[in-house]
């Protein structure tokens, strides 16, 4: 890496570069450089192509979400801001405190107080060191929450794994059977919240050989905000502080990494365990800092370490910045300057501050036992100058830097498949259910969600397992002492229907993501998007891409709930191909009355209970075609409007205090659903499906086991108020709780299933 | 059979156990103490080869990755 | 002059803020202090008039849970406590902070030795369980009889005697709590109602004098009735839950 | 000098660490594993003799109810 590297080389020569130095940069990105480095007349230096090679990756600037994509005979262009961030714009709610810009998107809480949620990826660092990968992704998006001047209140974690009873001999070398996959994660991801005291209250865990070997782990982290203390104005002169853990030769390349399809040989050094007890003071540290009025601006160091972080608050601040990179603490001696800047050791801080304000941070940083050192300094102009004792390493011009933007062309089209509708029966009801409910996507999550520490704080009002351990449908946190307002918090994902079409699978995410936090009482929803995908540069998953995104434009703007934040993760391929598209929706409600917040759990013999929503022949990318062999080509479609409308109804009636249960239908459809108040509430339904709202002629197996969006079971002890607060939209009466412990279920008066609840809950609880 | 699995951090893997007892014996007043590392070890016993072993270590024990196993017979 | 209760922290601990929340509520001032500051001699337990050690991870847990800051504790601060202790002053040990006063010595107290250690499950568990309130001389259960629900939150909470000390301890009132069947009725060592495999199935327990007190479930997070899991069935989510009365009675016992 | 230090369950205390180990190995199909066992291990170096690793262990590194330990010179 030593010694200037020169650019005047003809494009093979370009791209041996990118190759040898992993740039992963692109011929197109190449060439823009030689011109740039020949107007300047010399040579790059390495620690400058790093730079280049960090910031335009495909981690940092999403040029997929960015670029044109030919599609139908057009050219769409941007992705992010023509569907994703339009939603945000048409809708303009004046409670969107800061969307798409900082480290997480921030909406407004009472006034004073907001609340900030991300949700970040680390998929391919799972892969290789399941533990490590994940206690890293939580340490991440912590810091990213940090990096808003927020204080961490509560994590959501959403898994995805290859089926754990996945055969070892089918397993290509060197790759991580699920089953340890699965087991380190789940610990990596305990181990880095308990530690931390940050409760996970939230979560999903999902099975599809797709990715066995690509593991996706989503971690998402709630914090608070006090709105006079979110401070982002830098001015020439302030200094950077960089704060925290020491800088090693983890994780180096780990950004461009990202853009590389995943093979055993690239293990090096992307491997980090982390520590959260540096985090655990490092945020501490920061809280006060921002207490104290200290700081001007801050941000998280993440993927590309100081070498985007710095770099995006020159740009930020419109300014120059001078760094001194001897002055950062290592771990190892004898570092190359370009390692030290593009490091992405874990638990660290960027705080930025007026001069006269130095010694004061670095006094918090010292009662707290965290390094801290002045690394930067921001200067007039665009330069960014890196120095090493006294050397001038590299020079880069920021608006080059950042304002280049080489926009990836990519294509479109849909692949060809043809789906049809199974002719299966079933014969049994009761054994279908009773097999559903033991499928590893349906069944009881209690083993993982218990070695997460889900109440520290005291905050966690609905938690992760409601009544005695059913499935809650969202979270409810209590985060002010002095307020019962609460912060609501759900997620829908369901790659199935993505087999199908990725489309509805959005939509049906979407649907899923709000009525959850509906469901216990959320309302003034925002979103954050996650897509995993596969190489976009293959067409066919570029294909999907965009109809997944158009869905949620199309969907989100129905239901007028802005996307505040999000991600992408793309190349998640390996060997055994791409995994199935995969977009995760997390949902951000509020509530104004905690005392309101309604569980899922059945609460008393006798109450009266409505679906609901219409029941259609939906059944494509069901469980219960699934548990037959087949996927079918029905998948379930959102008709966002009239959802809307009887969301709204449905909290209306929770405000009226008439609704005593309320669980949402999701995988298994309403005989899941219902199975599952029953666990959770400790007494037994009666159902009559003939009175079920439904479209068209439905046989008895698509009645119980259609996937349908929109749809809720709802619990109530006054029927007649719930029958008032939802008025003209469907939904009707279709049964009573019972004290005798069974789910029966009857149809034209014959009887469909009448089993024992205990029976049920115990292939449920055994499943995983 | 008895075989002694040790299983500890790679080089330049964080071993923030070994870390923190270090720093805990200095406070403790131990102040000869230079470097502390930390393992783990399971001593497993059974009808085994030392294949059989090496293979638990592969696919549950250890994570070649980020950390370094040993294993030896115990007599 | 407003009573004063010292709550120590240590890098990893983390549920200080909701317990010192819980003691303000009872008209004393809490102060959160980090142990560096008390080794660097800037204050002194004899300045405060009770102690909490609050749960989390002190030290990462290395080595074992709580001992580092146990450890630190009873070599640095083993008689300034001894005198704490002796004047009657309550000191509460939660989850991570009864780990470090069993690793310190304060409890079981004299010369007995306990330890706590990993769950018999072998891995961290967070549930609500059933606590059966035995007769003891402890005066933070003061007025609680019965059973009561707290929630637990530990990968360590196996406590551990010899069968001497036992019965020692027994004879003595020294046992506040055990997990118990949600009838009341013992939990006779049966997963997961003693969620850790605890010998007897002891939760808690105190010196002879009553005025230390360390427990594995968090009353902190039991401290409001809608932090019950179940609150939702009933109509009780302005009321006050199980863990308040310790919190009440560290107060009326400060005061009185 | 380098000492190792080895903490193990006291006899008679559950060794629930060993026996999940073990249990997971039997899931994996290794059914000829008759007995697992968990142990910690800490190597320390520094200018110590074996009487302060013995004290390091009586003050830190060892719960005298819960866990036995051994110490080793690593040359
Ligand atoms: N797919 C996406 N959908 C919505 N917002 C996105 C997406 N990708 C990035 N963003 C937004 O762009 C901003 C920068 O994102 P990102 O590069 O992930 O930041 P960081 O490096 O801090 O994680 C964030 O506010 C994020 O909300
Ligand atoms: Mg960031």
């Amino acid at each position: 890496m030593a010694g200037p590297i020169s650019l005047d080389v003809d494009d093979t020569g370009l791209m041996t570069i990118s190759r040898d130095m992993q740039l992963s940069l692109s011929l197109d990105e190449m060439k823009a450089l030689k011109k740039y480095y020949h107007a300047l007349g010399r040579s790059a230096t390495g620690i400058e192509l790093e730079t280049f090679a960090q910031t335009w990756s495909e981690h940092c600037c999403h040029k997929t979400f960015r670029g044109e994509v030919e599609f139908e005979g057009k050219i769409v262009s941007n992705l992010l801001k023509t569907t994703i961030a339009k939603v945000t714009s048409t809708l303009d709610h004046e409670w969107c405190f800061s969307v798409f810009e900082d480290n997480a998107g921030i909406v407004d809480f009472d006034g004073d107080t907001a609340i900030a949620f991300k949700v970040e990826t680390h998929n391919h660092p799972s892969a290789l060191e399941p533990f490590g990968g994940a206690a890293t992704g939580v340490g991440g998006v912590i810091r990213d929450i940090l990096g808003v001047w927020g204080e961490p209140i509560a994590n959501t974690d959403v898994l995805c794994f290859g089926p754990l009873d996945y055969p070892y001999e089918k397993l290509p070398a060197g790759m991580k059977h699920p089953s340890f996959i699965y087991k380190y994660v789940t610990a990596g991801i305990g181990h880095y919240g308990n530690n931390m005291g940050i409760p996970t209250v939230n979560g999903a865990i999902y099975f599809d050989e797709s990715y066995v070997g690509n593991p996706l782990v989503y971690c998402g982290t709630v914090g608070l905000v006090k709105k006079s203390r979110y401070k982002r104005e830098i001015r020439t002169g302030d200094v950077m502080i960089l704060a925290g853990g020491k800088t090693g030769r983890d994780g180096i390349h780990g950004v461009t990494f990202a853009s590389v399809d995943l093979s055993t040989e690239q293990e090096r050094s992307v491997v980090q365990i982390g520590d959260p007890i540096e985090e655990e003071k490092v945020s501490r540290a920061v809280i006060s800092i921002r207490d104290k009025g200290l700081g001007s601006a801050i941000t998280d160091l993440g993927g590309g370490g100081l070498s985007s972080a710095i770099g995006e608050m020159a740009e930020l601040g419109g300014c120059g910045a001078d760094v001194h990179l001897e002055r950062v603490p290592l771990k190892h001696p004898g570092m190359q300057p370009w390692e030290i800047w593009t490091s992405e050791s874990q638990e660290r801080m960027l705080v930025c501050c007026h001069k006269k304000d130095v010694e004061a941070i670095l006094g918090v940083f010292a009662d707290e036992e965290v390094e801290a050192v002045v690394v930067a300094e921001f200067t007039e102009g665009e330069r960014l100058r890196l120095m090493h004792t006294d050397t001038v390493v590299g020079e880069i011009n920021i608006s080059f830097l950042f304002g280049t933007n080489i926009r990836t062309r990519r294509v479109a089209t849909p692949p060809e498949r043809s789906f049809s509708e199974p002719r299966v029966r079933s014969m049994d009801p009761a054994a279908d259910l009773l097999a559903i409910l033991a499928m590893p996507n349906v069944a009881s999550k209690e083993n993982v969600i218990r070695t997460y520490d889900h109440e520290v704080k005291a905050q966690t009002v609905l938690k992760p397992l409601q009544g005695l351990d059913g499935p809650g449908d969202a979270a409810v946190l209590k985060p002010l002492n002095s307020s019962w307002k609460g912060v609501v918090i759900s997620n829908g994902m369901n790659p199935e229907y993505g087999k199908i079409d990725p489309y509805h699978m959005a939509a049906c995410a979407i649907d899923e993501a709000i009525r959850n936090n509906i469901a216990v009482g959320g309302r003034r929803i925002a979103l954050l998007d996650n897509f995993c995908w596969g190489n976009p540069e293959r067409p066919d998953r570029m294909w999907g891409l965009v109809r997944a995104s158009q869905a949620c434009h199309d969907v989100a703007l129905a239901f007028e709930t802005p996307f505040i934040s999000g991600k992408d993760s793309l190349y998640n391929e390996t060997e055994l191909g791409p995994i199935t598209p995969t977009l995760l929706i997390s949902a951000l409600g509020v509530m104004p009355d905690i005392r309101r917040a309604v569980s899922m759990d059945l609460k008393e013999e006798g109450n009266s209970i409505f679906i609901v929503g219409a029941t259609k022949d939906e059944l494509g990318g069901s469980h219960f075609y699934k548990l037959k062999g087949s996927l079918g080509k029905n998948v379930p479609m959102v008709d966002a409007a009239s959802a809307k409308t009887s969301f709204d109804m449905l909290t209306k009636a929770i405000d009226s205090g008439c609704v005593r249960s309320c669980h949402d239908l999701s995988e298994g459809g309403l005989a899941v659903a219902a199975s599952e108040t029953c666990f959770a509430g400790g007494l037994g339904l009666e159902l009559d499906l003939d009175k079920m709202p439904r479209k068209g002629e439905l046989s008895t197996e698509k009645l119980l086991f259609s996937e349908s969006q929109s749809r809720f079971l709802v619990g109530t002890d006054d029927s007649a108020a719930f029958e008032k607060a939802m008025a003209d939209t469907v939904f009707s009466e279709i049964g009573c709780v019972t004290d005798d412990k069974r789910l029966r279920i009857t149809r034209k008066a014959a009887e469909v299933l009448n089993i024992e609840i205990e029976v049920l809950k115990r292939s449920w609880k055994n499943g995983l | 059979m008895k075989w002694e699995v040790r299983i500890s951090y790679k080089k330049g893997v964080q071993d923030s156990e070994g870390e923190s007892t270090l720093s805990g014996l200095k406070t403790l007043g131990f102040n000869n103490v230079d470097n502390v590392s930390a393992a783990k070890v399971y001593l497993i016993e059974g009808n085994l080869t030392h294949g059989d072993v090496e293979e638990m270590c592969r696919r549950l024990l250890a994570n070649p990755v980020s950390q370094d196993y040993s294993i030896s017979e115990v007599k | 002059m407003a009573y004063k209760v010292c709550i120590i922290r240590a890098p990893g601990t983390n549920c200080d803020r909701e317990t010192a929340m819980c003691v303000e509520s009872q008209g004393l001032e809490a102060e959160v202090v980090h142990v560096k500051r008390l080794m660097e001699g800037e204050i002194r337990f004899s300045d405060y008039d009770g102690l909490i050690i609050p749960g989390g991870f002190s030290f990462g847990d290395h080595v074992r849970a709580g001992a580092l800051l146990g450890k630190i504790l009873k070599e640095r601060f083993g008689d300034e406590l001894a005198q704490f202790s002796s004047d009657g002053k309550p000191i509460l040990g939660i989850c991570n902070g009864f780990q470090v006063l069993v690793e310190c010595g304060l409890l079981p107290g004299n010369t007995a030795q306990s330890a706590l250690t990993t769950n018999l499950s072998s891995r961290f568990e967070c549930r609500w369980v059933d606590l059966s309130v035995e007769t003891s001389r402890c005066i933070f259960t003061d007025g609680l009889s019965g059973s009561i629900r707290l929630p637990v939150a530990h990968g360590e909470g196996r406590f551990l005697v010899t069968a001497g000390e036992l019965k020692e301890l027994t004879n003595t009132g020294q046992v506040v709590f055990k997990y118990a069947q949600k009838n009341g009725g013992s939990a006779g060592g049966s997963y997961p109602e003693n969620p850790n495999g605890s010998i007897d199935d002891i939760a808690g327990i105190c010196n002879k004098e009553g005025n230390v007190f360390g427990l594995m479930p968090h009353p902190e997070r039991a401290f409001y009735r809608f932090l019950h899991p179940r609150w939702t069935k009933s109509d009780e989510s302005e009321s006050f839950g199980d863990g308040y009365k310790i919190f009440n009675n560290m107060a009326e016992y400060i005061m009185r």
